[in-house]
């Protein structure tokens, strides 16, 4: 009975006894944190299967604790990123990032475990909000710029879903969280403000952006919360919409191009995060059992090993201070166990049989093809291909061989180290044992990824795909890493209109000395004191009276349609 | 002659009778045009022409700045004062006829009350408000 | 100092031993029997071919979308 | 007995008050006599409004005489709501003021400060309070007048220039209103609202009540800064004493916006003063300034400067929901005035609490307030009261709003009400961003005054009630849907 309540309290009430006791203990505070995670993983699971938590909001009512297997396994998850992250994050110093962190945890939390769409609202928002404070906490002007960027769009995606909320409650009456049509205007825009956390294609901007903007730690907790929440809020909301596999197809192929010219390794995860999130779509979108379950069970695998691969390339940003491809190479002579830790976590992106991508990704292409979608299938094949070139061998190859930059750093400390071996032990469990996952997953199925075309196709695809590799780079044909900006569709919003803006503004520049030279002429200055002159006086009234003669014009003159 | 003389001593006449009618306006203000607020403007006028006539060091000494802030505190209280007062003695604000024991005779001091109060908070304002306007133009 | 990888006999090696794996992965394609579930699938070495078909082609795409969208690095700042 | 006259002691007390304060010889004594006042009101306030809940209403005859020749006070729902946030403002205003106004005003002065305040507070609960419309005018220009006065004691040069505009532009809106006042009296004879209210359907000269109308209305829209009639705000909002600033943001407007709800749906009437053509007048004006003000305000590199702007924008979502006409748009109007007093009153406080060291708001020379991490909480829980932030005050209110505005199928005024939560954010971010992530150069040396035990109580006062009111509407929203309810004329 006393742990029924919502597992986001746990995190929330940390960080604001973090915020008060902080002052009183300093920064040693922070070796607590990894309790946090540990502590409410362990309420969560005692929490008995039929309970819930509702608050009473005007005459709403807003549900905090819905548990379903779907719930719990997301619940799981996140509790588990959040513990390696805290553990990765045992050297940050920063308060802004350690509330910021355990806010966010708290709030992905408060998220899955939300059964309206009005608490779903709240915690999307406060999941903007505070994993804004990681992306700033970068402390530079770029940072600045890319979070800014980001919160307006994470915003704008909650303000969708609230609006969408909204019209469903006119609608239906009710703001449960369900499943729902894609075509109606509360579904469309709903599924519009998923889209946007979901990175699809043409929103996808503010990842790229930010993620690789934030700190080494940050980047780990972005990396597990926002798109997974909202991959759980498309499975749970649109499972099945026919729509959604063509936007994953899509979402799988597009960013692979953008990831194998791009320069900072660590946007080229934020790439290939996408890549990855796109399979899951489409696993949403066939909406079978098998499908739904490869959809999350990917978005599980994914937060670990996607979390590894951020892991390592943020041990190199915390020794080196960049992670360009360009100027770096040859680090693993230094830094061995994190070349290893994150060859480990290339491995299971890449869907290397006996590595956790494998046992989960199967499972939708296995989907895609009961489905009939072969062309799609094609796509996906192709995508696979392309996941491995980029993130499974771009990755290692570039940061830790490659060309001796002569860069010779310390290993990673020894928390980051223990933190990548805990993800890079459970890839390789669940990897290999994967009915402790598949156990977890909410729908019914019976699969077994473990066959021999499986195995022996599977191998094929990657080791042929890792000879292309090797041949271009003989050749000289593969692309140089280059210090570069590769345009994306966030050149829209950047440059395109601020232009314009700018344009603008230069034609209201233009006119402006004429109009001034009229209202000095109107209005003669008599006096000049600072800031307030009786020139400004004169004009603020001149402002009024015509506010009020204006106003009462309409007054007087609709009064004629009245009578 | 010093110029002023014509205009000193005419003011010395016209001060008493001034503040005569003043008194008029004010006591009569309950049956008559008239009442505390148009006495308290001619009291203060009664000021002004003082201050034209002997300068401001003369004025301020007989009532100074000090005294007049009092004296306008001392009229809203008064007022509030006498509202409260029926308040107390079981009647709804500002409901005079509580005040004695005849309601008639209540009416009637309520008013005067209330207009004195009036009056010199009106008076001591005004003078005020001129007195440190005149001490302004001398600094600048 | 110089590391494991530094030399290039080891280097050969090691993609001597890779090219093996290829071969040896090639040649199972047609010694085992795999499930076809596509038509598509019963091209012979259709996996390798695809593998290494998709990963150039993802390549020679990729260098010509750069010579469209490649800016400076202070692209967005000037 | 003091049950019977507890409404009209909310206006007695401080008019007793003021000049017993100017009296006192110390400034603590002033401001001792100032806050015991204000508690008592507050007691008052609390009390009138439990008394009047569930829809009755309190009437008061000034001086025995009955309506409508007397003065009658009358207390409903409606303006129980509006005394409530007067007072528990002056409260919390009061509270912050001792540390704050110490630093700006020289001690000689402190005495006619709180003074003045009083009056101001008379001012405004009167007007709120009054059931009688030339004395709802008196009222009016005695807060005005006071409130001049209050603003000239600025710190900056300025400030006495910001009193002398909203000195002419106030005295433009109260002229109006007058003469809307007097024409009103010339059509029907009258001056009680309810009798005014009675007589406005059968009145021979509708040409004269309906001038007398819009005289009266255009000049509340000025007192309430309703766009486009907004221009003398910023003025004064910026060069204001913190405390003041924090006092008229979350009062003045409101109270005037209080007397537009009150002639146009209690006095006028919906059908006569609602024609379709001025609901959409309104929700048009509200719309332009909910998107004028946001945009504005992103622009400000002052820090009051860009509150007030927002504060411009943030009334345009209370017109709007007056326009809507609804139980719920009305509802949602009412209960955000509410709802941004307290949010705005609280922000103004932070950026007095940044500003009395520098002694100035401009953004840039309060860059890198990291050595006040409790402020960041303040600036946060304000800054998503006023974006809408779920937990929040200002969240209740702009549901409400967008609910009512589906209810009525105007989808554009959705897009409005979200595009201006959007805009919100960019200057919310703006004032954080600059506060806390601009390092500070040179790095902050001077130790300045420090905040004082009160204003920290008073901000933490306000942020607790965001939190508390956006979590529990039962209170303020119960209240106000009460109200629109009896405004409308709709039982439930």
């Amino acid at each position: 009975m006393m742990a029924e309540y919502p597992p986001f309290l746990n995190f929330y009430l940390a960080a604001l006894f973090y915020l008060l006791l902080s002052p009183l203990f300093g920064p040693r505070l922070r070796f607590l944190l990894p309790l946090v995670p540990l502590l409410s993983l362990g309420q969560l699971i005692i929490l008995s299967p039929d309970a819930s938590w509702s608050w009473q909001l005007a005459s709403l009512s807003m549900e905090w604790l819905r548990v379903d297997k779907l719930s719990l396994l997301f619940g799981y998850l996140f509790h588990l990123a959040a513990f390696i992250g805290f553990v990765y994050a045992l050297h940050v110093k920063d308060t802004l990032q350690q509330v910021s962190a355990l806010l966010y945890a708290g709030s992905a939390l408060g998220a899955v475990f939300s059964g309206d769409l009005l608490s779903l609202f709240l915690f999307w928002e406060m999941m903007a909000v505070s994993s804004s404070g990681l992306v700033f906490a970068r402390q530079t002007q770029t940072a600045r710029g890319a979070g800014i960027r980001y919160l307006i769009v994470q915003v704008l995606s909650g303000v969708l879903l609230l609006s969408g909320a909204l019209v469903q409650f006119q609608q239906t009456g009710t703001l449960r969280f369900d499943a729902m049509q894609a075509d109606g205007i509360a579904g469309g825009l709903i599924l519009f403000a998923f889209g946007i956390k979901c990175a699809f294609p043409l929103l996808h901007n503010w990842l790229v952006d930010a993620y690789p903007e934030s700190t080494a730690s940050g980047t780990l907790f972005l990396s597990a919360f926002t798109t997974k929440v909202a991959v759980y809020a498309l499975a749970r909301g649109f499972a099945g919409t026919e729509l959604l596999v063509y936007i994953g197809a899509i979402m799988t192929c597009f960013p692979i191009f953008y990831a194998v010219i791009e320069n900072d390794l660590r946007r080229v995860l934020a790439y290939s995060l996408i890549n990855q999130l796109g399979f899951m779509v489409c696993g949403v979108g066939l909406g079978t059992a098998l499908a739904l379950n490869g959809a999350v069970a990917h978005a599980f695998a994914d937060v670990i090993f996607k979390g590894l691969l951020f892991m390592s390339m943020g041990a190199v940003l915390h020794r080196v201070g960049h992670t360009l491809g360009s100027d770096l190479g040859g680090l693993h002579k230094t830094m061995p166990k994190s070349t290893l830790l994150c060859i480990i976590g290339a491995g299971s992106i890449s869907a290397f049989p006996l590595f956790s991508g494998f046992v989960t990704k199967s499972m939708i292409m296995s989907a895609m093809i009961e489905a009939g979608h072969d062309w799609l299938w094609l796509a996906l094949l192709f995508a696979s291909a392309g996941v491995f070139h980029h993130a499974g061998i771009k990755i290692p190859f570039f940061a830790f061989f490659a060309h001796d930059r002569g860069l010779r750093p310390k290993e990673a400390p020894v928390h980051m180290l223990f933190a990548m071996s805990m993800s890079a032990f459970l890839c390789l469990l669940i990897g290999m044992f994967p009915q402790l996952l598949y156990r977890l997953l909410p729908w019914q199925m019976n699969y077994w990824p473990y066959d021999l075309t499986h195995t022996l196709t599977q191998l094929q695809l990657l080791f042929f795909s890792a000879l292309a590799f090797v041949w271009l780079n003989k050749q000289g044909i593969y692309p140089p890493e280059l210090r570069s900006v590769n345009l994306d569709s966030d050149w829209l919003y950047r440059k395109y209109l601020p232009n314009m803006a700018r344009w603008l503004w230069s034609v209201r520049e233009f006119t402006q000395p004429g109009i001034a030279r009229v209202q000095s002429v109107i209005l003669r200055p008599f006096s000049h004191q600072s800031g307030l002159t009786a020139f400004d006086t004169s004009q603020l009234l001149l402002k009024l009276l015509l506010g009020l003669a204006i106003l009462i014009g309409i007054g007087l003159l609709s009064s004629d349609l009245f009578n | 002659m010093r110029p002023d003389l014509l205009l000193k001593v005419l003011a010395k006449f016209l001060i008493p009778f001034i503040l005569i009618f003043a008194f008029y306006v004010q006591f009569h203000g309950d049956f008559s045009p008239g009442g505390g607020f148009q006495a308290g403007v001619i009291i203060s006028a009664a000021a002004v022409l003082y201050v034209l006539a002997f300068g401001l060091e003369l004025a301020e000494r007989g009532i100074p700045l000090r005294a007049l802030q009092y004296l306008s505190s001392t009229g809203i209280l008064l007022y509030t004062g006498v509202g409260v007062a029926c308040l107390l003695k079981g009647g709804n604000f500002l409901d005079y006829s509580v005040l004695l024991d005849n309601d008639v005779a209540g009416q009637h001091l309520g008013i005067i009350l209330i207009e004195l109060g009036v009056g010199i908070t009106v008076a001591s304002t005004l003078t005020l408000i001129f007195f440190t306007f005149a001490h302004w133009s001398r600094h600048s | 100092m110089s590391g494991f990888f530094d030399k290039a006999n080891h280097i050969k090696w090691i993609l001597r031993s890779f090219y093996g794996l290829c071969v040896l992965l090639l040649v199972l394609d047609f010694l085992l029997h795999r499930h076809h579930y596509l038509q598509i699938e019963k091209i012979p070495a259709f996996y390798p071919l695809f593998g290494f078909v998709a990963c150039v082609t993802l390549v020679v795409v990729a260098k010509w979308m750069r010579r469209l969208l490649k800016r400076d690095e202070d692209y967005y700042d000037g | 007995m003091i049950e019977n006259h507890m409404t009209i002691m909310l206006v007695v007390l401080p008019m007793l008050a003021a000049p017993l304060i100017a009296l006192l010889p110390s400034k603590n004594l002033s401001w001792g006599l100032a806050i015991l006042t204000a508690t008592l009101q507050l007691y008052l306030a609390v009390n009138v409004l439990l008394d009047v809940q569930g829809g009755t209403a309190i009437h008061y005859e000034l001086g025995g005489w009955a309506p409508p020749w007397g003065i009658s006070y009358r207390l409903d729902s409606l303006n129980g709501l509006m005394a409530l946030l007067v007072c528990l403002i002056n409260f919390v205003c009061l509270l912050y003021a001792k540390a704050s106004i110490e630093a700006e005003i020289p001690g000689r002065k402190l005495g006619l400060f709180y003074a003045t305040w009083q009056l101001v507070v008379t001012g405004l609960l009167g007007i709120v309070l009054t059931g009688d419309i030339f004395n709802l005018f008196v009222f009016l220009e005695i807060s005005s007048l006071s409130t001049y006065a209050l603003i000239g004691m600025g710190r900056q040069r300025q400030a006495l220039m910001a009193a002398f505009q909203y000195l002419l532009s106030g005295t433009l809106g109260a002229s109006f209103f007058l003469i809307g006042v007097g024409l009103c009296y010339a059509a029907t004879g009258t001056l009680n609202m309810q009798d005014l209210a009675s007589q406005i359907g059968q009145s021979d000269q509708p040409m004269t009540l309906y001038s007398g109308f819009a005289f009266l209305f255009t000049g509340l829209l000025l007192k309430a800064a309703i766009y486009p009639l907004h221009a003398w705000l910023p003025n004064v909002y910026q060069f204001s004493p913190q405390a003041v600033s924090a006092l008229l943001s979350a009062t003045s407007t409101k109270v005037a916006l209080y007397v537009v709800v009150r002639c146009l749906l209690d006095v006028f009437g919906v059908e006569f003063s609602l024609s379709r053509l001025f609901a959409d007048l309104l929700l048009l004006a509200g719309s332009l300034a909910i998107l004028f003000g946001s945009l504005r305000a992103i622009q400000q590199t002052d820090l009051k400067r860009l509150l007030a702007y927002s504060s411009i924008a943030q009334l345009g979502y209370s017109v709007v929901g007056l326009g809507l006409l609804t139980v719920t748009g009305l509802s949602g109007a009412l209960v955000h005035l509410f709802n941004h007093g307290i949010t705005k009153a609280a922000l103004f406080m932070g950026a007095g609490m940044l500003a009395l060291g520098p002694g100035t708001t401009l953004l840039t020379r309060l860059a890198g307030g990291t050595h006040r991490p409790w402020l960041l909480l303040l600036f946060l829980t304000g800054g998503l009261s006023l974006i809408g932030f779920p937990g929040t005050v200002g969240f209740i209110s702009k549901w409400m709003l967008a609910l009512a505005a589906i209810e009525q199928g105007h989808w554009w005024l959705l897009v409005v009400i979200l595009l201006g939560s959007l805009l919100a954010i960019l200057y919310v971010w703006k004032f954080i961003e600059t506060l806390y992530f601009v390092p500070q150069n040179p790095p902050e040396t001077s130790t300045g005054p420090v905040p004082g035990r009160g204003m920290w109580l008073a901000c933490g006062l306000l942020c607790l009630a965001i939190v508390y009111f956006g979590l529990d509407t039962r209170f303020t929203l119960g209240v106000a849907m009460d109200a629109a309810r009896q405004l409308l004329g709709v039982h439930p």
